[in-house]
Order: C-alpha cells, then structure tokens, then sequence
C-alpha cells in the first residue's frame, strides 16, 4: 500500500459490498434494514441507490425461510450476501445454515456448491443482554462445509468480506460490533485477504497469543503494554476460525513455547480449547508450560454495566495471564495500565467515548 | 395510560445522561393499546411481549420502580440488572416476560395457555406482537397450536407500519393479517389502535369469545410508534417515513383523545386531570430516584452458578 | 405414472435382500400428482422435493438408472451414493434435488424462483410438499416471500391424511390450507390426487397464472400413502389407520383409472398397454441390474475435502 | 440390586417415562409420534393409553414452536418431555433452545427455572445420510443454561431421564438410535442417576479411554479386547457432557499417565478438544504422551455402507490408538480382532444382525 488511507471497519466493510457488487453482476444482498437510512451500521448505506432494487434487498423477519431462499438463488448461479444485525437472530436459521447450506455440496455429489455469505453482527456492551450478544464462533466452526471467517482489522474485515463472496462456499462471517469503528489502513482496490490464513499481527519470542476479532485488538493492544514490562508477545491474529491456520499457530508455539488463547465465546467447548487441543495432540513436547485461554465465563450476557464490566475479558486479564504463564509476576500489569490515561478514559461498556446508545 | 406516557417522557428526558445504559424501544404514540387491553383483562390472565415492552409490562400492573431500575441496571431491577429494559418481567402482576428476539415469546405464551389448558385453569395469555413479527414463523406455528387445542390465547397485534425502518410494502404482500388469522380458524378483529375505548371493547368481546371456551383470537390495532424505532429521540429527518405521515398520527394522540372524551362525558374534570398528572408525575420521580440510588449488582454476582436452577 | 410405479414395486419386490440399505418412502398410490403436476412442465422448469421423492424425480424425468443406483449406495448413484433414497438431484432433467428435512426444500425452491427474478428468467419453480409439511413455520415465511414478489413458484401439497403416522386431527385444526394459502395471497387450487387427468388440467391453469407473472400458487391434491410411512410394506396392521380406510383409497387406484380412461377414449389398446408394461419392466429391470453391477464408492471418497467446493 | 433383570435401553427409557409419569402429575411427554403405534422406536408405547391424551401428546411438524411452547409450559410449573426424532430435526429450535431455555433462568434474575427435558435421537448407520445422523452434542455443551447427558448403558438411560425430568433447568438427553438395543442390568425401581458424573465402567491403569454414548460402548468392548494383549485401559463413560466431569478424568488420567477421548461427533470443535484442552491446561506434567482423539472426520455423514464404513470410528481404531499412545505395536491388534467372530457377524452399518432397516 503505498499512501495511508484510514477507515473504519464498517466503511471497510462497506467499501468490500460496493465493490463487490460493482465486478460481479451475480453478487446482491438482503437482510433486514440493509437498505434502510442507517444501512446496517452503516455497512450498507447508499448501495440500494447506487445498485437498485434487484440488487439490494430488504426482507421479512423470516430468517429461516429468507437463508432457504438465498440457499436457492446461490444454487442458481448468483451470490447471495444475507445480513443480521445480530448473530443471535441467525439461530432461527440453523437448520437452513446446518442441514441444508453446510452440507449442499457434499450430500448431492458435488454438483452443486452454495456461494452464500452471510454477515452476523455480534452485539457487544451498552447492555446488549444475552439476546443480543452471542459470540458463537464455536458453534459455527463445528460444523464441515462452512466457513467461518471473523475479522479484526478493516483491511481484513474488507478483503476477508470479499474473498468470502468470491468463494464459491458458504461463508460465516461474523462482525464484532466493536470492529466497526476501529481505525485502519485499507487498500482502495479490489483485493481478497485468503480464506483459512492467520496473520502475525505482533512478532515476539516470550509468549504466543493467539486471538482474533475484537479481541485479537485488545491482544494487540496487551502485547503492546506488555512489551513495556519486556514481555515480548506474539500476537496471531487468527482471521479464519474454520479452516483453523494451525500451522501458523504451531510455528509460534514452536518459537515461544508458551501459548494462550483469548477468545470472545464462551470457555467451555470454544475455539480456544480446540486451539489448545490442536496444539498439545501433536507438539506438547515444544509447550514450557500448560497453555491457558481466555474466553467468557460460562453465563449468559447480563446487561447491567454493573456487571458486564466483569463479565468481559479485559486487557489487564490478558497481561496477567500472559505474565503468570512465563513465570513473570504480574504485580507491574496495574502500573502500566495506571500510567495509560486513554484505557480509562473509555467506560468498558462502549467502543468508544464518542458512542452515546442505544444500539 | 396517561402514566405511561409520562413515565416514557421521563426516560426521553434523562437518557441523554447516559446512564440508562441498555437499548431502549419506546411505545410512545402506542399507548392505546397496551392500555384499552389491559383494562380488559383479570389480574390472573398472564401477558407477555417483545423488545418493545415498557407499555404492555406497566398497563399490566408491573412494578414501576423495579422496572426503571431494571432500566438502569441495578440490582433492585426486576431481573437484578441481568435483562435491561428488553426483558421485563413481574410475575406478582402476571407479567409473564418480554425479549427481544422477535417471535421469540409468542410460544411461549401459547404455552402458558396449553399448561392452564392442562391443569383445567381458565385464564387468558396475551401475547403483544408487532406487525412485523407475523412474519415469522413460529407466528404460525404457535397460531396452529393454540387453534388446534382451542388454548386460551389472545394474540394482539400492533401495526405500526414499521418494522426497524422497513415499511410494510418491502416485508409482506398487500394482504390483511387477519385475513391470514381468520384463515387459521382464529376469531378476529381490528381496531383503531388510537382510540383506547375501542381497543377495550374489542379486547373484551375477544375475551369472552377465549373464555367461553371456543378458541384463540387474534385482534389487530392500527397505532403509530412516534419515536426512533431504538432511542429517546425523533427520527423523521432519517427519511424512512415523511413528516406528514407522522404528523397525522400524532394528531391522533390516544392520550389526548381519551382526555378529550372523558373531559366531555364528564368523568373527568380539568382539575383531576391536573391532580392526576401531578401524582403520576411524584411517582415518575420517586421511581427514577431509587433507581439511580439504588447500587449496581455486587461482583460476585457475576457467577456461572447462576445460569442454573438448583 | 405406470412406470413411477413399477420401479417403485420393484423396490418392493427387492428391499428384502437388505441390499438397497437406506430409509425409502413410497409414492405408491401417490403417482397421480407427480405424474399430473410434471406433465404440465415445461422441462425448463425445476423440481424439487422432500423426503418421499421418487415419483417427482422421475415424472420430472430424472434418470432412473442413478436413482437406483443412489438407493444401492453405489458411485454411479445421482449423489455418488452419498445420499440415498432421501437425496435426489438430476440437473439435467431440473430436478434440483429432495431432502429429509420436513420443510427443507421450500425456501430453497423460493430462491430458484427468486433468483430466476433476479435474472429475468420465466420458468416455474415447482416444490412438492406433504400437508404435515405446512405445519412448519418455513412454508408461512417462504410463502409470504414468494407471494410479495410475485415470484414463479408452484407450491403443490399432497394430503395423504397422515404425517408418519398421525392422522390430521392431532396436528392441524379442521380447516383447509387452501384456505390459509388463499390468505396469503396465493392463487388457490384443489383436487383429487387419484386423476391424474385433473391434477393435469389443474396444474396447467395454476402454471398459465403463475407464467403471466400474476404470482405463487398452491394446489392440493387428495391421495393416499398404501405402504408404510417409511420402508417396503403395507402397515395397516399397526392399527393408526383402518383397513376399510385403506381399501376405499386402493379403489381409486390413480394408476388404474387413467389406464381405464384411457381404454375406454380409445387412447390405448390393451395391447398397447401390455407393450408398454414390458418395456418398462426390461428398463426397470436394467436400472436395478446395473446398480447392483455398479462399485461401491471407493475408500478414497471419503475425505473432509469434498465437503467444501474449490 | 439384588437380582438380573436384563433390558434394552429403548426399554429403559420408556420405563423412565412411564415412573415419572407416574410419580409426578406435572411431567407430560410431547413429540411427532409420541402416541403412535411405533411410539419412538418403542420409547413410549403404550403411555397414552395409560396416561390419557392430556399427558401425552403428538404435535405438529412444528419444532421451534413446539419447543417455545414446552418452555412456557415448563414456566407454569409443568415438565414437559418433548422428544425428536432425530437431533437434525431439533436445528429448526435452536432459537427456542438457545436464546430462550438456556437463559431464561439467568436473564430474568432467577424466578423462574424451566424444568424442560428434550430428548434427541441420534441416528446412526442404515444410509441415514447427512440430515439424519448428526451427533452435535458439542453445539449444546457450548451454551451455558442447558445440561446435556448422553448415556450409554440401559440403567443410566433409565436414571439420567428421570433426572432430567426431575432437574429444574433444561436439559438436553441425546439416546444415540444404537443404545436403543444395548442390552444391560436395570433396576427396576425409580431411581436418579445423578447428572454431572461419569462412571468408570471398566478399571484399568495403562490409558485413560474418555468416552460416551455409542462411542462408550465401543470403548469398553475395545478395553474388553485389549486386556487380552495386556493392555489395561481404564474407561470413563461421562454420560452427562455438561457439566463435564473434570474430576473424574482427572483422577483416571492422574493414574494412568496417557489419554484418549473418543466421541461420537465431529473432530473440530467436538467435545474431545475441550476435554484434552481441560486436562493439559491444568495437568500437563501428568501426561507422559501427548494426549489424543478419535472423532468423525469433518465432513456430512453419507449414505452409503460403502463410505460409512470408513466414517464411523470403530473398535478397532481405538484399539491402535490406544497401543499408539502408549508406545505398543499395534500389529497384534489385527489378531486379536480376527480371533473375535462376534465382531465380524454383523454389517457394520446395523446396531446387531436382526436389524433388518428401514430406519
Ligand atoms: C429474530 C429477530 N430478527 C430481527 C430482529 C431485529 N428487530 C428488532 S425489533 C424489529 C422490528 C419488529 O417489527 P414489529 O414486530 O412490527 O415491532 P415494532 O418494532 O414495530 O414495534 C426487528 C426486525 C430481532 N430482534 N429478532
Ligand atoms: C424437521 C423434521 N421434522 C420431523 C421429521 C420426521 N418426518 C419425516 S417424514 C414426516 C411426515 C411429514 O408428513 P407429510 O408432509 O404429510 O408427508 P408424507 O410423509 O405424508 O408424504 C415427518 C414428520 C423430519 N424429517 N423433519
Ligand atoms: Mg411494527
Ligand atoms: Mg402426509
């Protein structure tokens, strides 16, 4: 890239539909309120005008019936973009998603493939509540047939989005709330970011944190404080969640010997125990030390802010955790992050300060 | 009704402090028909709702205090702070719970009514849906159940055009809903949603119709959300609905027509009126008071454990 | 319709040797609406289906030989034996493919008719569902998709009376889908699914309407399942139906009255019908013997790989 | 129990109804077919008659609303018995199962529990396919507020049902189509078998064999196999697979030094990685091998015997495995096996050789 063109995830996001929709006549997108005023977070703002009404679609609250619908426009040669303003609301689809999207390819003999994506906004703070919050990665990645990408940087969040719609399978691809407005250089061109690769998004020799969507940003911003105490973290930004880059996972542990995985979902049954397992199955000998995770505690999302400031994985957990499993006390983590003034000035339940609600 | 209003007012007014940190979908403009169906039914019928919920929760009895606290997010709230103002619930006035997964609720009333059905109890479950969500489909199939068992089942439907900021006309085909209902073999009315007298009239004779024995209904109210469809604020300048359109409804005010008409028979003077107001307005006050004192959950109630009955 | 028969006898004769070692269900007494609906199809437009698939695969014209073959569990099948009975696809014919889940197939047969809007194509998107099937909340959502687009879909129901083995009345209120389909806006039909001539005749009216791109349509048939739910025998003995119940419908043999129709306009001889009743044997009796001839998938075959599409 | 009484385990489950039926006038029992003459193959034949049509009921072909409405039922102080099929079937309510179920308790502050039991049969073998054979036991472990038991042998199936049926919370009990005809000691009494425990059903001190369901059955007659080349495998059968129990696999794994965790569903994200992820984040210097599983590939189920025979794990890949980890030859294994005529009697795509299809 060579000048620096800042925008944020949303408009990353945006910029991939637009283009995607301009090069491939086969490509349209539907969900509630996509083409509405506010556009889905923006995300979808101006395209209804800009590509017309049979590119662009508003639909019923029928999310079973609407996947269905997009399962049979995707076998029928078009690209089908469906969107839900949150994950939550996708679980009225699984059996379209499960039975039919995931295994269509397969159970009729490979004739038929399904090129759907479809965009799931995970809520996050402002007291979502457990309707409107889900971080269900796991689930989806559990299931042969699907693809599960879930972006961190607006370069990625654009050219995973793109490279999701080019594929010719169906692709879940989920949108952490708070990556919307995260700030990043994006390239202006059409570009796909490869399906099934993580990134290194910080190199470092002590510890392997592997991470990804939001929360592959607050690693980041941990292996930064971190770097500050001389804790050198590597942070693996994992993009795809299914195809998991276990080499790129195995080739950190091989270099750190130590790994913790952070993750947005639930502990139990997560991606970062698969993570762990995938690790310690064929490499235990190179881990120092047991690998540890980081994920939410095995509860619903409450929404008081009361509660949900302790319900979600913070940075400082991150750096104790990342201490402890070297063997470094973690006492110096509460200096560090006294002397950052821009961590406090942020409540822990908005993206950032400009946010004001509701949604 | 009028109580409603003013408690929802009072929320436009303090959510700029932001310290009502959850969504909130306010009924303003819809109050008629909380209201007019509330008045018709017993304290022992059971009602539940969706994401757009204060109304139906407050014309039902619920406790006003528990549910400013629950707004925002204190351990005096009626789910402890655990829910926000998408999940209310107050079992002692047979509120049964309201979320904001849309459709997410219609069932489970259904199955209120198949449990009374069950234990021989008579009681009437009410479910409050938007228009919108008969789109999906779990509608149908509750609505498949509740006929097919003749449960005691009131669906109410409030049409207000929108669904987020999707008109009808991008969501379903130009065909009534009650059409649909009455196909499935449902009793059926509709009603102007703005005049909360007739909603209560409509409601009993559907009540009388569930009591009896013959079956659910399913009565339709033609209303009109005057705020964003999410927040405190206006939202025409959006562009999604035009001014005029929104002007005309608000002309309707179901508040101030039910004021006008009881000024006129004589049920009320301008002197109650004022006296009500200010009562109404003490207990506004009183109940955000106790809220913002009232103390966040402790940490440990931050605790796995309590995902599970024991 | 003979022919759909005669395989489906053969299978009959067949299935106890355990080699065809899948779930099968039966069309057999149900011959008429396949054969009917797909005699008024243009070969452009599509097909799909559910869980008993055999009769609209081939009055569609799928290809006997892979069907059978699927069933036998071997690579030549139509899904390279991945499927089984319950998964049947032939492009070539527009058999765009059945499956299992009750309900599965509708939307899907939605996005065909959608997708040829997109692309301004005219074919009918024909779904073959039982009346169990509407039961599910999908057909509510696909129908009200397909009929706020006006979109080519021919929604045909098959009511044999029983889902498994639940008769009606424990299912569905005492009031005809037509009637909820009719709500919805569609344009309506019902028949009796033991004439073929009229499941014809029917079927070409709703396709006229749905060609001139004046919206869905549904039709209903009356037929009967002779054999079990699932599997090669008669089930009466089981006792959810009655023998008398059971004979009324066998009367009404669909194959039967148009051969008799047919003798009677002169249309046939019964020479002819004797010709072609040994045609279909030999060409049944090939497609079972290749099948049995043809290789199981090899070890191979099986890898995580072919999952996805590259 | 004093005496043998020996019954299957569709037996066993029907027998479980029928007590708590009995015994508790709010249970009833829902489901397609419920009351048919086949009753769910054979799980509840006879109980309408008993019971009366307002304790048992068949249902539309309506899943996510029927699943709502158990739920409202189960909130007016009933314990409902709903009961599918098939698990796929069970996809179209994961809107009521997930966003509704599991969190009503938590979301509305504790006062109301839903006493909710829905039993899922898992198909398995006879061309069933891809839509008709899903073990996705993982998907519920993965969200807090449901329990998920899995038994294997008839007495738990009785005992785990009729603890399901008496817990207030909702719990998800997967009969796997195969312990259907698993023969085994019952008594007949009504009794709980307590969820959250697993049991040793078989003491051994070389390798830790962590399994459940058909998978623990398996398990155990490769223990049975590998005693005979001298290799004592100690089996866990988990029955409950959450809450997992961690400290029984603990304790076994502390003894013998050496894991396998072999499960019935898919590999990637399944229940063995957070079982491997649980024992090496917390117990790494025990395990003297790596730790290993055995799971379905990640791809659809087939149809065909000629594939399935190749998708299901078997006795016979434990048995390696289980040599492999703890550094034995497993060359004797193929002896052993052919030694065992039992074994070769019956097609491997039937529960036992009088199955005769079609489902
Ligand atoms: C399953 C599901 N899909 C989508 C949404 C997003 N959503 C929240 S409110 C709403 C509007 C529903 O419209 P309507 O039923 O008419 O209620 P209104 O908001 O107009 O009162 C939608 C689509 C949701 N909450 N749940
Ligand atoms: C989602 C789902 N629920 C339940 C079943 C079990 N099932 C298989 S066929 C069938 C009967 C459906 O009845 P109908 O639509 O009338 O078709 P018929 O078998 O009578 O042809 C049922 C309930 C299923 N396959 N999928
Ligand atoms: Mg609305
Ligand atoms: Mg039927």
């Amino acid at each position: 890239m060579p000048r620096k063109r800042i925008i944020n995830g949303a408009q990353a996001i945006r910029e991939a539909l637009d283009q995607s929709l301009a090069k491939d006549p086969r490509v349209f997108v539907v969900g509630e309120g996509v083409p509405d005023p506010k556009g889905v977070f923006g995300t979808s703002i101006g395209l209804r005008e800009k590509y017309g009404k049979n590119r662009v679609w508003d639909m019923p609250v029928a999310e079973n019936g609407m996947t269905g619908a997009c399962i049979g426009a995707a076998i029928s040669g078009m690209r089908p973009v469906l969107v839900h303003q949150r994950l939550d609301f996708a679980l009225l689809s699984l059996d379209q998603i499960i039975n039919n999207a995931a295994k269509w390819f397969y159970m009729f003999g490979g004739q038929q493939s399904v090129p759907l994506v479809i965009r799931m906004v995970i809520g996050h703070g402002w007291g979502q509540g457990a309707q409107h919050s889900q971080n269900l990665q796991a689930l989806f990645a559990h299931i042969p047939g699907l693809k599960v990408v879930m972006p961190s940087q607006p370069q990625d969040a654009k050219g995973l989005l793109i490279a999701a719609i080019a594929d010719p399978n169906p692709v879940i691809y989920l949108e952490h709330r708070w990556i919307h407005s995260a700030q990043g250089n994006v390239s202006k061109k059409y570009f796909t970011t490869e399906i099934g690769k993580a990134a290194i998004t910080k190199r470092g020799s002590d510890v392997t944190i592997v991470s990804s969507s939001y929360m592959a940003l607050e690693a980041l911003r941990a292996a930064q404080l971190l770097a500050k105490i001389n804790v050198d973290a590597e942070v693996v930004d994992l993009r795809t969640i299914s195809p998991l880059d276990t080499p790129a996972i195995t080739r950190s542990v091989k270099k750190t010997g130590h790994l913790l995985v952070v993750d947005s979902g639930w502990t139990n049954g997560g991606i970062a125990g698969e993570i762990i397992a995938r690790v310690v199955e064929k490499h235990m000998d190179v881990l120092k030390k047991p690998p540890a995770r980081i994920a939410l505690p095995d509860m619903p999302a409450p929404s008081s802010p009361g509660l949900t400031k302790f319900y979600y994985p913070n940075i400082e957990m991150i750096m104790r955790k990342a201490c402890n499993i070297i063997g470094k006390d973690p006492v110096v983590v509460a200096k560090v992050l006294a002397e950052d003034t821009s961590l406090s000035a942020t409540p822990h339940d908005v993206p950032n300060s400009s946010y004001m609600g509701p949604f | 009704m009028l109580r409603i209003r003013m408690v929802e007012e009072k929320i436009v007014e303090l959510y700029p402090e932001q310290q009502m940190r959850c969504p909130v979908h306010l009924s303003i403009g819809q109050e008629g028909v909380a209201a007019g169906v509330c008045e018709a039914l017993d304290t022992k019928d059971t009602v539940m709702s969706g994401h757009r919920a204060h109304a139906h929760y407050l014309a039902k009895g619920g406790n006003l205090k528990k549910m400013i606290a629950e707004i925002y997010g204190r351990e005096t709230g009626c789910c402890l702070g655990r829910g926000g103002s998408m999940h209310l619930i107050d079992l002692d006035a047979n509120f049964k719970g309201s979320t904001p997964i849309v459709g997410g609720t219609i069932p489970v009333a259904v199955g209120l009514a198949w449990a009374a059905h069950m234990k021989k109890e008579k009681q009437v479950s009410v479910i409050f849906l938007g228009e919108g969500t008969t789109e999906e489909g779990v509608w149908h199939e509750s609505v498949t159940f509740a006929v097919l068992h003749k449960l005691r089942v009131l669906f109410v439907c409030e049409n207000n055009l929108y669904s987020v900021y999707t008109p009808l006309n991008e969501r379903q085909p130009d065909r009534p809903r009650t059409g649909i209902a009455k196909a499935h073999g449902l009793y059926v009315d509709h009603g102007d949603g703005n005049k909360a007298l007739e909603v209560y009239e409509k409601t009993q004779n559907a009540v009388t119709h569930i009591r009896s024995g013959k079956g659910p209904a399913f009565i339709e109210f033609d209303t009109y959300r005057w705020r964003e469809h999410c927040g405190p604020n206006f939202d025409n300048a959006l562009g999604y609905r035009s001014e005029e359109e929104f002007l005309a409804w608000q002309k309707k005010d179901p508040v101030a027509q039910l004021e006008k008409q009881a000024l006129k028979s004589g049920s009320l003077t301008q002197k109650t009126i004022v006296s009500i107001r200010s009562q109404i307005e003490q207990e506004v006050t009183d109940a955000f008071t106790f809220a913002k004192k009232s103390p966040y959950p402790k940490k440990g109630a931050l605790n796995p454990k309590f995902s599970y009955a024991s």
